[in-house]
């Protein structure tokens, strides 16, 4: 085995690892956990090398059977695609310690299934990243999309309706991508997204190429739930089991806005989608309603995981926006942001489901004096509140330092009110729960019954994934400009 | 609601035939697409892995990654449907 | 158990008799489609989901234990895994002999046949591990779905 | 002279916050624990020491810790003006440390453990705010110590504690995320860069009104220098244990907020630069105002510790008033006054939590003929009282002379009324203590258990007033460095 | 008036496409009962479809077998035979549309078992109580 193929053996592992729990998890579930963790291991460590190879060699491009693009399926591994990996891989490792243990407590019986489709999905995402051919990103987009309709239907109660609800919008979604692509397909005869870059301007078809890109961006606008777009997220991923959420919440979203900044980047050229400045303008305000309104949706709600997943939808604001801002310190602030909030969900999604564990609900009174009972989990919650809050020098801040410098930049004021206002309402949101759980139930406090206040921590599969995002926050917010200089201003194209 | 849900149905629809104005006529041996990729594969498929069947020589030999992961797509519907109608096994 | 079969599922004989003599016949066209898929319309699909129906037949004119008498659950479970693990196979297969990915023609360092050969028998392969992975997945829906996953009686 | 790379200034912030763990893990041995204290105290002042004289050549020590954003790293460089916000707090949290000691386990108060770590932290993060080489750095130091000192304000874990720890995080988060950091930014967007440099980054390149504005915004967004209208969160955190209130609410956090909009003036929007727009006035009457008004406030107080507040708040408008008049020597009574107040306001502080400690008294009404059965504490609070009014022979006459002369030399006529009137307001809200101390007998005979608080309260605060007492005669140090940090 | 209709003519599968899709996004989008929206889902999935295979076509074109070894001996000429890329596209599309109906099927039998009905409105009232 050579390592020119290692970044397809960072997604065939997992993939031999899904079809090896499902028939060993049969017979026992001694063989799950060594699996999971084994394969995501191997690719942690085979993403890392892609990443370091990438960043000294410059973007590696391999051809799946050998065949000479645009004829056979082309892999595009550059500097932001590597980046992707590794942070799937590590999020992927680190959610999957603290899965074992719920799924293993809400899904007995069920577990070779559930990881099944865990590590599908997982492998589903790497292949979104590498590839480099339209059609395929869309065949795997379906692959991720399926594996997390089944993992969010085998949740209790509603979970069902929801992931029906999910399952309407997502193929409608991937419906639109697809006849997007059919139009690029008919315009330039290929599928190949450097091709389609390269033919694409050549041609004398505006509105074609105009109905052509908009499809695609809605259709990745509904998957990532996109303000006017979102109603399906916040159920779906609130009644998903909670292993399933730790790993879908930070990533599902993530994955797909790094798929519209692979599409606007490389498939279609900024030049072309940013042509005319009164669509980027409205997008950035729809951004900025969205910020606004999933925060503020996110103040209503009485459940510590709804409240999260309202918040997801504002960052997706954030994301959006930064990159409609069309101008370099918007869309370094939006790949960023990918990574940052990733690891801050993580690690938010990881205290929810510790929480789950020991004591069944987040509901936002049954949080009064936790601190007392979980102090652990509650240094790392109060750590990722304090990075969604933005507060230096934890990671959240130095993205969103980019977005603002990058609605400065282009004159877009609202975009600029709607982050602060944001920060302002996290900071609110955050501090409620962190003021619930430091003092507890007060004399005039109205719940005097639950008196268990002694210490009942997590145990440390939960508790040890989670203090390393905690760390990782603020690893990542100090390495910011590393990460800046030598990742994402590589993928910084020049009409910026 | 149905009001809202039609206009959406007409805009999509009103769009999407609008963006047909840019297209080749049907059938045209001409357009792209029938002139970029296809004609390479219609020559090249049958001398380079011996397949007269184009379709099939593209589905598994040129588009095999594709074909891969679809295969693993109908996998993972297999194993929903099991996780999501799974229940205790009663008596 | 068996009662219940006989009310539920299609008693009538002729039901009975024509599926009996169908089936074989089905089975064998299928996996002509499956191997032929490279000289006229079909392959892994088209032959694995007609190999598919064959069982589906059984299932519906004899009942789901009577058709899981002709595939037995495990053997079922065996054949979804096995179904991918042959593509991916022989896909890692490639790569071990020195190719890259899913590039058949690597095999020629394994049993040399000829590079153009071994793209063709390469096809093939992935193509015989579509329709495993297609008929058992076909008939692993219709149990589930026809009997609410209890997998025991159902239409 | 080219700075020094060093990592001292990191190890002064390092050694206390560090210095939490060990405090944490001997939660159960009380003596352990704070003698981890004292000694992290100890070594803390005597690194800041060990930086001061390379400083007092005219040097400065740099260290980056992080590049995060191009041109604006997480950076620390000791100069003049840091310094002398260091020493000062690193020297009074050696006091306070031991004052802490002495009141806690007199009130045998809960959670100390907890306390005295968040204590570290936030010294820490004071000295960050000190060494800080930019804005942003300033800035994250600034964010930290407010977070930190959330658990001491609401120690008490009661009701009230909650409120007035909410009002806390609402008027300081607020303001710094709401007005500073896009202050910040702006700044950045125009400048390209942040970091403190004599007579600013903004020379020539922003319009008056981009100016005006900035002006504005910083200047309330430092909230913790407690400008009105953003004062409020002052006297509510009063419910905090009086060492927190004397320490953080007298020194750290208030001189922090003072010290942000210091470097703000001097180092980020430019003396001169202001001048040319003719920003000294908006900055010297906002100043005015709260100084009077807050004065007026504490003439009506009964609760020591809420005059002792308010009086705070005018004060800290003083050092902005001289910061604003952007003359050399106002700006330079407006530094002295810094580390002058600092002085005396503890001292006052000290004195409120040993009467406390002594007789769980917290009005002033109370307070009859106190002062014979406790004479060093209330010499003490005279002292201290007389500093921060500004009479000789003691510290707070040096700053607030220098001030006047600010004014006089700016023929400011109005300003010139506001330090002699506030002056006479100071006396007004202070003096009424004493006297009721010493001269007004006690009502009846309950006065009879009372006695001095514990010696580990007593000595710190008689320390602080003679120190108080010793800078009007030893100021040299102190005026050589406000010299330096005016560049002068 | 001409050039539309001759627009119209030159490409009428297209407009069959579209009325399709639109058929089946409106009831996804607009019916409340549950196994509509699925059924219009599968309408928008064929629909697609052809809107694809449609584009493989030639005027005058073979299917895209041969013999192999006319075609060995002498290459073909591609304007004789359909596009098959098109083809294989949606040979995939065909099996993800299977494996959605597949998974939204199994999801329904859920729903039905939690709240015995597949009526939108039914499920919200009972989710209300």
């Amino acid at each position: 085995m050579n390592a020119t193929n290692l970044h397809l053996f960072v997604l065939v592992v997992p993939l031999l690892a899904a079809l090896a729990i499902n028939l060993l998890g049969r017979r026992s579930r001694q063989w799950i956990a060594p699996l999971v963790l084994g394969s995501l291991a191997f690719s942690v460590f085979g993403s890392v090398i892609i990443m370091a190879r990438v960043v000294e060699y410059g973007t590696l491009r391999y051809t799946v059977g050998n065949w000479q693009p645009p004829y056979g399926i082309e892999l595009v591994v550059d500097p932001l695609s590597a980046l992707m990996m590794v942070l799937i891989a590590v999020v992927a490792l680190l959610a999957s310690f603290s899965s074992l243990k719920s799924v293993e407590q809400e899904l007995p019986g069920r577990e070779h299934f559930f990881f099944t489709l865990y590590m599908i999905l997982i492998v589903g995402l790497f292949g979104l990243v590498l590839t480099g051919d339209a059609f395929n990103l869309y065949v795997l987009l379906e692959i991720t999309s399926i594996t997390t309709y089944g993992l969010i239907a085998m949740g209790k109660g509603r979970a069902a309706l929801s992931s029906f609800n999910y399952i309407i919008m997502g193929s409608i979604a991937a419906c639109f991508y697809l006849l997007g692509i059919g139009y690029i397909y008919i315009l330039t005869g290929t599928l190949n997204m450097a091709d389609i870059a390269r033919i694409l301007p050549t041609l004398n078809a505006p509105v074609a190429t105009a109905t052509a890109i908009a499809f695609v961006l809605v259709g990745l606008w509904i998957k990532m739930a996109f303000f006017p777009l979102h109603s399906w997220l916040p159920n779906a991923y609130s009644q998903a089991p909670t292993g399933a959420g730790t790993l879908i919440a930070p990533l599902m979203t993530k994955v797909t806005v790094y798929l519209m900044v692979r599409v606007i980047i490389t498939m279609y050229t900024p030049a072309l989608v940013f042509t005319h400045e009164w669509i980027a303008r409205g997008v950035v305000w729809a951004a900025s309603l969205a910020i606004i309104c999933g925060s503020v949706l996110a103040l209503g709600q009485k459940d510590l995981r709804r409240m999260l997943t309202y918040i997801i939808i504002a960052e997706v604001g954030y994301m959006v926006g930064g990159i409609f801002l069309a101008n370099a310190n918007g869309l370094t602030g939006s790949i960023l942001h990918i990574v940052n909030d990733a690891f801050m969900t993580l690690c938010l999604f990881l205290v929810v489901a510790a929480i789950i564990y020991r004591q069944g609900s987040v509901s936002l009174v049954s949080l009064r004096g936790i601190f007392r009972r979980m102090p652990i989990t509650m240094a790392a919650f109060t750590l990722g509140a304090f990075a969604m809050i933005g507060v230096p020098p934890t990671c959240g801040f130095f993205s969103k330092w980019y977005l603002i410098l990058g609605g400065i930049d282009g004159g877009h004021w609202e975009f600029v009110v709607a982050l602060i206002v944001s920060s302002l309402i996290n900071a609110v949101l955050f501090f409620r729960i962190i003021e619930l759980g430091y003092f507890g139930s007060l004399p005039d406090g109205d719940n005097q019954e639950h008196a268990i206040d002694e210490r009942r921590e997590a145990p440390w599969w939960m508790l040890s994934p989670l203090v390393l995002t905690a760390v990782i926050l603020i690893v990542v917010g100090l390495s910011t400009g590393p990460l800046v200089n030598n990742v994402i201003r590589l993928m910084i194209p020049v009409g910026f | 609601m149905k009001n809202l849900a039609l206009l959406a149905t007409l805009v999509t629809g009103a769009l999407l035939l609008y963006g047909t104005k840019d297209f080749p006529a049907w059938g045209d041996p001409r357009d792209p697409a029938s002139t970029y990729l296809s004609p390479y594969y219609i020559e090249k498929a049958i001398e380079q892995t011996h397949v007269p069947n184009i379709v099939t020589a593209v589905l598994g030999d040129y588009r095999g990654y594709d074909t891969m992961f679809e295969t693993v797509v109908i996998y993972c519907a297999g194993m929903a449907v099991l996780s999501v109608l799974w229940r205790k096994k009663e008596e | 158990m068996r009662d219940i079969n006989e009310h539920t599922a299609g008693e009538d004989l002729i039901i009975k008799t024509s599926v009996r003599l169908m089936v074989p016949f089905i089975q064998v066209f299928g996996l002509y489609v499956i191997v032929h898929g490279h000289y006229s319309p079909g392959g892994g699909f088209q032959g694995g989901v007609i190999l598919g129906a064959s069982f589906i037949l059984l299932a519906l004119a004899f009942g789901m234990k009577a058709s899981q008498e002709y595939m037995t659950v495990s053997v079922n479970a065996v054949f979804n895994n096995l179904g991918p693990a042959i593509f991916v196979g022989v896909g890692v297969l490639c790569t071990l002999f020195g190719g890259l990915f899913l590039d058949y023609s690597a095999l020629d360092n394994l049993i040399p046949l000829g590079v153009v050969e071994w793209r063709s028998f390469g096809i093939f392969l992935v193509e015989v591990g579509v329709g495993v992975a297609v008929m058992s997945i076909m008939v692993l829906l219709y149990w589930n779905l026809s009997s609410g996953g209890a997998m025991d009686e159902g239409l | 002279m080219t700075p020094i790379v060093s990592i001292w200034p990191l190890a002064a912030i390092l050694v206390s916050l560090l210095g939490a763990l060990p405090i944490i893990l001997s939660d159960r041995h009380p003596n352990l624990r704070e003698s981890w204290t004292i000694l992290i105290a100890l070594v803390k002042l005597m690194i800041v020491a060990s930086l001061l004289p390379w400083v007092l050549e005219g040097g400065s020590y740099v260290f980056t810790i992080a590049q995060v954003v191009p041109g604006v790293p997480i950076e620390l460089r000791v100069d003049a003006l840091g310094m002398i916000f260091a020493l000062v707090a690193s020297c009074l949290w050696l006091f306070t440390s031991i004052y802490s000691i002495g009141y806690m386990r007199a009130l045998d108060e809960h959670a100390q453990t907890r306390y005295f770590a968040s204590f570290a932290v936030a010294i820490s993060a004071t000295i960050g705010i000190a060494f800080a080489g930019n804005l942003l750095t300033l800035y994250l130091f600034y964010e930290v110590l407010s977070l930190s000192t959330y658990p001491l304000v609401t120690h008490k874990q009661n009701a009230e504690a909650r409120t007035s720890g909410r009002k806390y995080l609402t008027y300081i988060l607020g303001t710094s995320i709401g007005l500073v950091l896009p202050a910040m930014l702006i700044t950045y967007s125009i400048a390209g860069t942040l970091d403190f440099t004599t007579g600013g980054i903004l020379a020539g390149k922003a319009s008056p009104e981009i100016l005006a504005l900035l002006v504005v915004l910083f200047l309330f967004g430092f909230a913790k220098a407690g400008l009105m209208p953003f004062h409020g969160w002052l006297p509510a955190a009063m419910v905090a244990p009086t060492p927190v209130s004397s320490f953080l609410h007298g020194v750290a956090v208030v001189k922090a907020g003072v010290f942000a909009i210091f470097r703000v003036i001097f180092h980020i929007l430019g003396p001169e630069t202001l001048q040319s727009a003719d920003l000294g006035s908006l900055i010297t009457y906002i100043a005015s105002v709260t100084i009077l008004v807050a004065s007026l406030i504490a003439l009506t107080q009964d609760s020591m510790k809420r005059r002792l507040a308010y009086s705070t708040i005018g004060q800290l408008a003083y050092m902005v008033l001289g910061a604003g008049m952007l003359s050399a020597i106002g700006m330079l009574g407006g530094i002295m006054h810094l580390a002058m107040h600092a002085f005396g306001k503890i001292t006052l502080f000290f004195c409120a939590g040993a009467i406390y400690v002594a007789s769980k008294k917290k009005n002033i009404s109370q307070m009859d003929g106190l002062g014979r059965r406790m004479p060093i504490t209330y010499l003490a609070f005279f002292i201290g009282s007389l500093s921060i009014i500004g009479m000789p022979p003691l510290g707070g006459f040096i700053s607030k002379w220098n001030l006047l002369l600010g004014a006089v030399e700016g023929d400011q006529l109005v300003l010139i009324v506001v330090l002699l009137v506030s002056s006479l307001l100071n006396a007004a809200y202070f003096f009424p203590i004493v006297y009721r101390g010493f001269f007004v007998p006690a009502t009846d005979g309950e006065e009879e258990g009372i006695k001095e608080a514990p010696l580990f309260c007593l000595i710190p605060l008689s320390v602080t007033a003679l120190v108080s007492l010793a800078l009007f005669f030893f100021p040299d140090t102190l005026l050589r460095l406000a010299r330096m940090a005016l560049g002068s | 008036m001409e050039a539309i209709i001759g627009e119209v003519v030159a490409k009428y599968n297209y407009w069959i496409y579209v009325v399709l899709m639109m058929i089946g996004f409106y009831a996804m989008i607009g019916k409340r009962n549950l196994v509509k929206k699925l059924i219009g889902m599968n309408i928008f999935q064929t629909s697609i479809i052809l809107f694809f295979v449609s584009t493989g076509v030639k005027k005058g074109g073979g299917i895209p077998i041969v013999d192999k070894y006319k075609a060995l001996a002498s290459n073909i000429d591609a304007a004789t035979i359909v596009n098959p890329l098109p083809h294989v596209l949606m040979l995939t599309a065909i099996v993800v549309g299977v494996s959605v109906t597949g998974v939204a099927l199994a999801v329904l039998q859920r729903i039905y078992r939690e709240y015995g009905t597949l009526e939108e409105d039914e499920i919200l009232e009972k989710l209300q109580r």
